[in-house]
């Protein structure tokens, strides 16, 4: 990056200077990130459904009538017989229960990206104080915690999932916390700690230290910021594997939740209808499709910012 | 240069450092790689000290020991820079500690990895007198703008807020200067710093780091491999072989008459730019033997073109003054 | 290396006992117990429930509880399934133990290979629209929405064009009067893969060395020597219809699990490749003037392989995991459908001996990855 | 099973020592591995294939094949029942369709109970006579030897679950084998406490008289080597692990075949008993059964006379039935439509969809049954203000039963009043008290503002119904208890919607209407595990509110006493499943006077008034029970009749009635 | 290799007829997302047979990028814009890839920058050197395996490490080992890019010295690119000083040295300290290297020249010929200024 920059001056405030640079970093980075291709479709998807989610709080108060239009005790007096196909009133239908879909499509949505944001920033959280602390201490700090990734990698996710959830009450904040300190703890805090090894020794480490930087002050000021983009990265996987567990859970009939993708599928599924393809279409397909778009977006996305994170990737 | 009835600045004694090799964590090692190995020497006030030697000699582990990079397996270094009364840096502490580090710093080799990739040139320069919390925000602004000055990034504005990819080579490495002497040290461990440059801009770093040297009254460990660039910089040199410096003197009568054998093949090996000049050969054999677990006799038995059964037979030869102050140890000189 | 890899053995069956000892208090730490799987039974007088805790153990204290549990996982010995009662963990495990190797070996393979096939070219040809369309078509099916891909694959090959049967993975009526058990057939099925693969294997580590069309000769003939040579085998055994039953059930799931997995491996394969492309020796191997395949495929998929292959591993032995959903809609009863019914049954001690397995299995896999990185790269040597 | 596991162990090392490639060879893998054959499966290989083969399916393994297991607890599940339905006969059975009570082994009804002195104790006392030439499926006569040992084994190790329920220790004394047919039971007179007793129905005509008969021959060396084993659960665990390889049966099919995880199959007896025998009903009541192979002729409930209103030749008539083994419903269902199975065992009921499925698929037929079960909400009656009936029947009137189930479930739930489903239909009392049916919206919550008034409840504001009389367009508000304090929240625990959306969807809905009513009900829906965690924890008095389950019912509806008697509340009885806590002295007394009632009439009449009593003052809020529905294909096989409470599957696919075409 | 000695001409004397490899006005550009790289500029010279040139400038001056372009083996994103490589004059820029293949290594062979990362470390080094030559000739493998000893003999490495793995091999060893390789094929050129960059200065001066020897023994022609004037003046006939993708003076080493034309050259060799000889004061150039993206108008070193003058800013300067060399430049130095 070769790119000479106008200079800049410092008359203004500090901050504000800081915030443009900030702001010329997401533009390269933003560019790069476009290069990859893949990701803006992602990106696209995401947030497209973010809308969506965003949209329902707001068709609900102005539009949809609750009794009808409820995601969970909503009921279609409209429609003689449930589920019903696409209308009018229901333009993706209505489910076995008579509620209509496109309410719990949007509903869901929202629920989606709060059980993936959460895991992810306790995955990130958990990964990068992880990572940092085992390369900058190494030692026993380093085999301790990484013993325990070990373990955590061995822990065979979803069937983890499922024993957890079968024994224990499973909602969406205790479904994040979980996958977010398997993540965090295991595969992601690893990689990181594999990058933050290549930051530590690093000579502006070095100098820091001889500056009379202590621990914290390195981690925090130079290890943490060198490892945020790769967990950025991972970040989007997590969040790929939590909407995705959630809706294998949900679908096993695992969560005691009220309303998911997963939980879509699973009323089609005892409700006896998963497998009419074509008498029931829209019963299967929004649900299942939207956990499969929303999964593969971010994992696009995620797999973009690899583009743009790991220079070896960069194309000339 | 060091002048009778003054402290020298740093005094190393018997310095060492041990490097377990391949620890299992259930047994304890006892096999050594000796990457410094009983080092003794001093530096004056202001004076501009080299160490030279070839890559694995243990020149950078001993300026990393130096500044409490790391810490020593044995050794005393007795760093008094006049303030305070000496103090024994290898076994430092916490806030003294701390407090050592506004004295010591060190410049680094490569210019491309010293600087953080996500921090300013503010935010590098600045860190040290963040963390040892001296002046207010604006004194550490004009203090770094007056830095960048000095090191010749100007205007100095127009440098503060760029990120070192925007930086070439040369000014990297003088913003990683502006770093070290920001604090206004009095000790600067310079590690091979214009080996990684252009040749075009090596010449204008050494002339400024001389500068810096003169006007803040700094004394310098110039760790090189470069014996040419050492003879430029340096008043003393000391050459390193394997963990031992092996011959130690003022530079230019080490240079023009080296004593230890080994000085001497280095010297003879470095190519001359003169096309018309015709260099005898290297009389040793290329490549450093591993310094893991040496045997107790001469360290450059195995590559000496003049070693008898005496140096194999006997420990490693001891410094001796071979002519007025220049120091070498061989049995054979 | 003897001592490095005891040393590892060491450290895996250390990791191991903390495994052991975590599932045993994750699994144990939940509220409910066996005795309240019969609670809903209105036949079930009280005295009879106090007896099936006392029969199951569960009214010791934790620890000891624990302490019994580590004697007898170090024994082999994982204890009396619950809902399987009286049968024990160890005999269920061995039960199932094959059917889901040999699903998931083979859908590893061939994801496997499909997946290095596929990122070896993306990522030479990169940019193309080879490469957008593979990258999210593969991605779409990696994140896909397992249950339901399963279903349709049901749906769409095995009830609508009817070419592949409805899951399970023998047909009864072909099995009622077979002369042996499918165990049997299952176990001599994967020593018949096993055996084929290191002859095959054998073969072109003899060849490594030889070049031209002898060499080629010779890898094909042993591949198809081997493969007659099996199908011969099972001919001549008489069981071959079984086996062949077997293999016909099969196509569904493993073509299922093959589509929905290749492109982690493809994906990996790519960001390998591209990063070994950057090395010298790859422009030197060019220089040499080597045709572009060689420099591909002996230069850069070669060194490119290394990260891959530790990943193959893992996967295997994250087919445990990955096969909870696929047994389940496929009717393959294998380890991940007795996981999900061991944890929905709160059967604790078939739930921990999976769970142990599974471990067990994934830091074996561990060990075998160290020991094949050091096959694959010369650099390591302990 | 045992020559199965014993391959295991070539196979392990065979692939362990092939994985470690210790230059294992295919040829040597191959030509080691021992193939060994079960017994039956060899026997089945010699014999031509059956055409006669009843093809089912079913979606989940059955546990074990060891009748004692099964009948024990451990092996209970209904899985195991289907596939060891053809194994064991008892001494009576109840009679098709009717379910009178009638002999099975046994050959005509016992002698009426009498008192009589043996050894210086009273009991009463009763015989039974055993139906001669009654065979075992190796050849050996069935005697009365074989259902003394049953019962003595039951006895001495102390056997739970139906066993205990079969052989209750608080009545039986012994049974002994007076000869070869005639058995004679002996029962207390006396319970611990010295109060006299009566063994009633369920104790011996539906308890003991229900009890499966195992071969004395076959099982009394492995029972001996059991009670050989030291603590008595290491004995019934040693019982329980017999792998029954060879075990004759008296039902109608023996062993053949377990490819575990795959398939079961069972193969018909030639030599049972009742194989050819001709069951008429007629319409007067009577009953006949024609036995030729034993040559009998029995006649039972009246004369024979009149219009037959069945008529059937027992088989079986398939040579075999194999019961294939899916990972669940769905693919169970398609390979019923995919002609793979004949008949799908379907416990749980199947949902619409799959009905549609069927349908759509043309040549399959669809059954409806109404079921034996109840879905309910119940009531902690100990706290306030659940012990408030006035306030349970005001929650009971804002349900509205017919909305969710017709509506909501489309059909796939119906209503339930009394605690005995309409389907049971001799014990069901449709005279009862149905609070709230056929109310609209705004009439059930003026009916339950009312009820609520009436106890003393009183609002800060009621709930305002809307202009149509349909909506509450504003909800109550300010409830307050007759003490004047506020109505604490209430929680409503019920199975989440992942586990069964029917429950959860009642729960939602009560929840909606609650809170109309000023009720402040929070519904929580859980899993399973944790709502039965919660009932069977010590303190359940204390945290429980309201909770929605299921059960599934007997015949004879002797469970109204397990639930509602207060000596079941679990602070009275350890693991008492009257959870709620109910206790009402009228109806104790009642329920217990079922328990040693001895004639069928007195029992109905009994059973009346405590579902009157119950649905006054309603500790339960009977829910809803759902239909049974079967299909199968009519043009494979074809059942004597298809209308029966609990449908074809709760008389486990009628495996020995069912004719293969 | 006694029987070739006879072909091999003195060192540095040869004149042969006609060049071996002649460059004509070369241009070779990148295109990255910041624009054209001219990475080379109208670069000529040519390079007898059996004639050593070294190529000086610093990094990113154009030189490594030069060496590529002789081999073609350039990144999918460069591109020959013009001039043409003539090797025994015939022209190879216009060949297709297959054809090329047949020419590299077998006519110009390369050594690359870092010895350690051009040889892969999976495969024995013997493997890679009989994997190179059996690309280019047909031949059975004892034979390949006889030829690869003769080439470690003639770069002085034990033949026992042969079929040893890169990893086993010092840093030396390995640019022994490499040199061999280039070797293999008796190639017309051998490129040697930065050879001795990473190592200790003894083990450069051995290696300096064989391949030295190996040139005078084969009789092969040369080229050395490094940014080190001394070990340039060293190994080389000739001397090309490139600056920003230029070619800004090229003669005999002893004129270019002794008397230096471009001020850039003349700072180059006075920016060098020398550790024997007097201590002289080093001439600090002002400034950075050029960006090659937006080079500087008219002669490209005006920005950082201490004598530029105003057509020196507009114009591209003129050839300034003077003994043996030439340079181009408005303002020559030296004797001739």
């Amino acid at each position: 990056m070769d790119v000479q920059r106008a200079p800049r001056s410092v008359d203004h405030s500090l901050w504000r200077t800081r915030l443009g640079l900030a702001a010329d970093r997401l533009r390269e980075n933003w560019a790069a990130f476009v290069r990859a291709r893949v990701g803006v479709i992602g990106l696209a998807v995401i947030i497209f459904y973010a809308l969506l989610a965003a949209a329902h709080p707001v068709l609900m108060s102005t539009v949809w009538d609750e009794s009808i239009y409820d995601p969970v005790v909503g009921y279609s007096f409209d429609e003689t017989r449930q589920p019903a196909p696409p209308s009018l009133r229901h333009p993706l239908g209505t489910d076995p229960l008579g509620r209509d879909i496109l309410s719990q499509l949007m509903f869901s949505a929202r629920s989606e990206f709060m059980l993936g944001l959460l895991a992810a920033v306790v995955t990130v959280c958990i990964g990068t104080m992880v990572g940092a602390a085992a390369a900058y201490f190494g030692g026993i700090v380093d085999t301790i915690l990484m013993r325990l990734a070990d373990i955590m990698i061995m822990m065979p996710g979803i069937s983890v999932l499922i024993v957890l959830s079968a024994l224990i009450g499973v909602e969406h904040l205790e479904l994040g916390l979980i996958i977010g300190v398997l993540s965090g703890f295991g595969g992601t805090g690893v990689v990181l700690k594999s990058q933050a090894l290549s930051v530590v020794v690093k000579p502006y480490i070095q100098a820091a230290r001889v500056a009379g930087g202590g621990p914290l002050h390195i981690i925090l000021v130079h290890v943490v910021p060198n490892l945020l983009p790769l967990s950025f990265l991972y970040m989007m996987f997590t969040v790929t594997s939590a909407i995705f567990s959630e809706a294998v859970l949900s679908f096993l009939g695992l969560l005691d939740i009220r309303m998911s993708w997963g939980l879509m599928i699973h009323t089609t599924e005892s409700a006896g209808y998963l497998t009419q393809v074509t008498e029931a279409w829209w019963l299967i397909f929004p649900a299942s499709l939207s956990i499969t778009l929303l999964c593969s977006s971010f994992y696009l996305v995620g797999r973009s910012l690899d583009e743009v994170v790991n220079p070896r990737l960069r194309r000339a | 240069m060091q002048t009778d009835g003054s402290r020298p600045l740093l005094r190393v004694d018997g310095l060492s450092k041990r490097f377990p090799v391949s620890p299992v964590w259930y047994r304890r090692s006892n096999s050594f790689v000796h990457a410094v190995d009983g080092v003794s020497f001093e530096v004056a006030r202001g004076e501009s000290f080299g160490l030279v030697g070839e890559s694995g000699c243990g020149k950078t582990t001993t300026g990393k020991l130096l500044v409490r990079l790391m810490d020593p397996t044995c050794g005393r270094i007795v760093f008094d820079d006049g303030d305070e009364g000496p103090v024994d840096v290898s076994t430092l502490k916490g806030k003294p500690l701390k407090r050592f580090r506004r004295k010591a710093q060190m410049i680094f080799q490569d210019p491309y990895e010293s600087m953080n990739p996500r921090r300013t040139v503010f935010d590098t320069i600045v860190e040290p007198l963040k963390v040892q919390r001296m002046g207010s925000h604006l004194d550490r602004l004009d203090r770094v703008l007056r830095m960048l000055g000095l090191v010749g990034l100007t205007p100095a504005r127009t440098f503060l807020f760029r990120y070192p990819h925007e930086l070439s080579g040369g000014q990297r490495q003088r913003v990683a200067i502006a770093r070290a002497m920001v604090i206004e040290p009095s000790f600067v461990v310079a590690d091979e710093p214009i080996s990684m440059l252009d040749v075009s801009v090596r010449a204008g770093v050494m002339r400024l780091m001389e500068d810096l040297a003169a006007r803040l009254e700094i004394g310098y460990l110039y760790i090189t491999h470069d014996l040419a660039a050492a003879r430029h910089t340096c008043s003393r040199i000391a050459v390193m072989y394997l963990g031992k410096i092996v011959e130690i003197g003022e530079t230019e009568t080490v240079l023009q008459s080296p004593k230890h054998p080994y000085t001497q093949a280095l010297l003879s090996a470095v190519p001359v730019p003169d096309p018309t000049v015709t260099r005898p050969p290297v009389r040793i054999r290329g490549g450093v033997s591993p310094s893991l677990d040496p045997p107790a006799r001469c360290r450059f038995y195995d590559r000496c073109p003049i070693a008898d059964d005496f140096c194999r037979d006997n420990e490693h030869p001891p410094l001796q003054d071979k002519s007025s102050g220049q120091m070498a140890s061989c049995y054979r000189v | 290396m003897v001592g490095y890899l005891l040393n590892r053995t060491f450290q895996i069956l250390l990791t191991l006992f903390v495994f052991m000892s975590i599932v045993f208090f994750i699994v144990n730490a939940q509220p409910g117990d066996v005795s309240n799987v019969y609670a809903l039974n209105p036949d079930l007088p009280p005295e009879t429930r106090e007896r099936l805790r006392d029969l199951f153990g569960v009214n010791e204290p934790l620890w000891k509880q624990y302490l019994v549990h580590v004697r007898n996982t170090l024994t082999g010995n994982f204890g009396v399934s619950f809902s399987n009662y009286p049968r024990s963990v160890a005999d269920i495990v061995m039960e199932r133990l094959p059917r889901t190797l040999a699903l998931f070996m083979t859908a590893t393979v061939l994801s496997f290979y499909l997946g290095f096939a596929l990122g070896k070219i993306i990522a030479w040809r990169r940019g193309g629209w080879t490469e957008y369309t593979s990258t999210i078509g593969g991605v779409t099916l990696y994140t896909v929405f397992t249950p339901w891909f399963g279903l349709m694959m049901i749906w769409l090959l095995g009830f609508k064009a009817g070419w592949l049967p409805i899951g399970k993975f023998l047909d009864p009526e072909l099995w009622r009067d077979a002369p042996t058990d499918a165990n049997a057939v299952f176990g001599m099925m994967i020593a018949t893969a096993v055996a084929a693969s290191v002859i095959v294997f054998a073969v072109f580590a003899l060849t490594k060395k030889r070049r031209g069309s002898g060499a080629a000769l010779i890898r094909i003939g042993s591949l198809a020597g081997s493969l007659l040579v099996a199908v011969g085998i099972w001919l001549v055994a008489g069981t071959g219809y079984l086996a062949w039953d077997i293999i016909r059930h099969m196509v569904l799931p493993v073509v299922t699990l093959t589509l929905i997995s290749f492109a982690g491996t493809m994906l990996l394969t790519r960001s390998s490749m591209l990063e070994t492309m950057r090395e010298d020796y790859v422009v030197a191997a060019r220089a040499k003037g080597l045709p572009e395949k060689d420099v591909r495929d002996r230069h850069v998929a070669r060194n490119a392989l290394l990260p891959v292959v530790t990943s193959f591993m893992f996967s295997l032995a994250f087919a445990v995991d990955g096969g909870v959903i696929i047994e389940s809609i496929f009717s393959w009863p294998g380890m991940g459908q007795t996981l999900v019914s061991a944890a929905v049954a709160e059967d604790l001690p078939l739930a921990v001996g999976a769970f142990v397995f599974v471990g067990s299995f994934i830091l074996l896999a561990h060990l075998a990855a160290d020991v094949l990185y050091v096959y694959l790269d010369p650099r390591i040597r302990y | 099973m045992s020559a199965v596991l014993s391959v295991r162990p070539a196979i392990l090392a065979s692939i362990a020592a092939a994985l470690a490639v210790l230059s294992a060879c295919a040829r040597e893998d191959a030509a080691e591995m021992p193939i060994e054959v079960t017994e039956a499966a060899r026997e089945a290989a010699t014999e031509p294939a059956g055409q006669a083969v009843y093809r089912t399916g079913i979606f989940a393994e059955p546990i074990s094949r060891n009748y004692w297991s099964f009948y024990g607890g451990p092996a209970g599940s209904v899985w195991t029942q289907y596939v060891l339905d053809g194994y064991a006969t008892t001494l009576y059975g109840y009679s098709d369709r009717r379910f009178d009570w009638v002999p099975v082994i046994a050959a005509d009804f016992p002698t009426d109970l009498k008192k009589e002195t043996v050894d210086g104790s009273e009991f009463w006392t009763t015989e039974v006579p055993i139906k001669e030439g009654v065979q075992w499926s190796d050849g050996e006569e069935l005697t009365a030897e074989d259902v003394a040992f049953t019962v003595r084994t039951a006895l001495d190790l102390g056997l739970g679950a139906n066993w205990a329920r079969a052989v209750d220790t608080a009545f039986l004394e012994r049974v002994d084998a007076l000869d070869s047919h005639q058995l004679k039971v002996f029962f207390k007179t006396i319970d611990e406490d010295g109060n006299p007793q009566t063994p009633g129905l369920s104790v011996w005509q539906f308890g003991l008289g229900f009890m499966p008969i195992l071969p004395e021959r076959y099982w009394a060396p492995i029972v001996e080597e059991a009670k050989r084993a030291g603590e008595p659960q290491q004995q019934i665990e040693s019982l329980f692990a017999h792998v029954p390889d060879g075990e004759p049966t008296s039902n109608g099919f023996t062993f053949s075949r377990w490819e575990a995880g795959a398939f079961f199959e069972n193969e018909a007896a030639s030599n049972f008993f009742r194989k050819g025998a001709v069951i008429t009903q007629y319409e007067n009541g009577a009953l006949v059964e024609t036995n030729e192979r034993l040559g009998q002729v029995s006649t039972f409930y009246g004369e024979a006379g009149g219009g037959k209103s069945l008529e059937y030749e027992v088989g079986p008539h398939a040579s075999s039935e194999i019961f294939s083994i899916y990972g669940n419903q769905d693919a169970a269902i398609l390979a019923l439509t995919n002609g793979d199975v004949d008949y799908v065992f379907n416990p749980l009921g199947m949902e619409r969809g799959f009905q549609d499925r069927v349908r759509a698929a043309g040549d399959l037929e669809i059954v409806t049954n109404p079921d034996n079960s109840v879905f309910y909400m119940g009531f902690n009656v100990r706290k306030p203000p659940m012990n408030v009936r006035e306030f349970r029947q005001a929650v009971a009137a804002v349900i509205d039963k017919e909305f969710v189930t017709q509506s909501i479930l489309q059909g796939s739930a119906l209503p339930m009043y009394a605690m005995v489903p309409e389907g049971n239909a001799y014990w069901h009392n449709p005279d009862i008290d149905k609070i709230g049916q056929g109310l609209s919206r705004g009439e059930r919550v003026e009916r339950a503002v009312d009820l609520l008034k009436s106890a003393g409840f009183t609002y800060d504001q009621e709930p305002q119904i809307g202009e149509d009389g349909n909506v509450v367009s504003s909800q109550g508000q300010g409830l307050k208890m007759p003490d004047g304090s506020d109505v604490p929240g209430i929680e409503l625990i019920a199975p989440s919607a992942g586990y069964d959306p029917l429950r959860a969807t009642f729960a939602i809905w009560i929840e909606r209407w609650l809170n109309d009513i000023g009720i402040p009900v929070r519904a929580n829906l859980a899993g399973f595990n944790v709502i039965v965690d919660k009932l069977f924890s010590d303190s359940v008095a204390e945290d429980l509110d309201m909770w929605i389950l299921g059960w599934s019912l007997t015949i004879f509806p002797d469970y109204m006493e397990s639930y509602f008697h207060s000596r079941n509340a679990p602070e009275n009885q350890d693991g008492g499943e009257n959870w709620g806590g109910y206790a009402n002295q009228e109806f104790d007394d009642l329920a217990f006077g079922l328990l040693s009632e001895t004639t069928i009439e007195g029992a109905r009449d009994t059973v009346f008034r405590l579902q009157e009593f119950l649905a006054e003052d309603l500790p339960y809020v009977p829910l809803f029970t759902i239909p049974k529905l079967d299909s199968y294909r009519p043009s494979r096989i074809e059942f004597p009749y298809t209308d029966v409470l609990g449908g074809l599957e709760g008389l486990n696919g009628m495996q020995q009635a069912v004719l293969i075409k | 290799m006694s029987e070739r000695s006879g072909d091999a001409e003195a060192l540095g004397g040869g004149r042969s007829p006609g060049p071996v490899l002649a460059v004509e006005g070369l241009t070779m550009h990148y295109s990255t997302r910041a624009g054209v790289v001219r990475a080379v500029d109208g670069v000529s010279f040519s390079v007898g047979k059996g004639q050593a040139l070294g190529l000086v400038g610093e990094s990113g001056c154009g030189k490594s990028s030069l060496a590529l372009t002789l081999l073609k083996l350039l990144p999918e994103n460069a591109q020959i814009l013009s001039g043409r490589i003539l090797l025994d004059g015939m022209d190879i820029v216009p060949l297709p890839e297959e054809r090329m293949r047949e020419y590299r290594w077998s006519r110009i062979a390369m050594v690359f920058q870092a010895a350690m990362n051009s040889l892969n470390p999976v495969y024995r080094v013997g493997e890679q050197i009989i994997e190179a030559l059996e690309v280019h000739v047909e031949s059975a493998r004892e034979e390949s395996l006889r030829r690869v000893r003769e080439l470690y003999d003639l770069v002085n490495l034990d033949p026992s490490l042969i079929m040893r793995y890169p990893h086993e091999y010092s840093g030396g060893m390995k640019q022994r080992a490499v040199i061999a390789m280039a070797l293999a094929c008796e190639p017309d050129v051998v490129i040697a890019d930065e050879p001795t960059t990473a190592l200790d200065v003894i083990v450069q001066d051995h290696i300096l010295r064989e391949m030295k020897n190996v040139r005078a023994e084969l009789g092969m022609s040369m080229i050395y690119v490094s940014h080190d004037m001394a070990v340039i003046a060293e190994v080389s006939d000739m001397v090309g000083v490139m600056y920003a993708g230029r070619l800004v003076e090229l003669g005999s080493t002893v004129d270019v040295f002794r008397d230096p034309i471009h001020p850039y050259t003349r700072a180059l060799t006075s920016a060098f300290p020398s550790v024997t000889g007097e201590k002289h004061e080093l001439t600090v150039l002002p400034g950075e290297p050029p960006n090659m993206i937006d080079p500087p108008s008219g002669c490209r070193f005006h920005p950082r020249c201490p004598y530029a003058t105003d057509p020196c800013r507009s114009e591209t300067p003129p050839i300034v010929r003077r003994g043996g060399h030439w340079a181009a430049c408005w303002n020559p130095t030296g004797e001739g200024a």
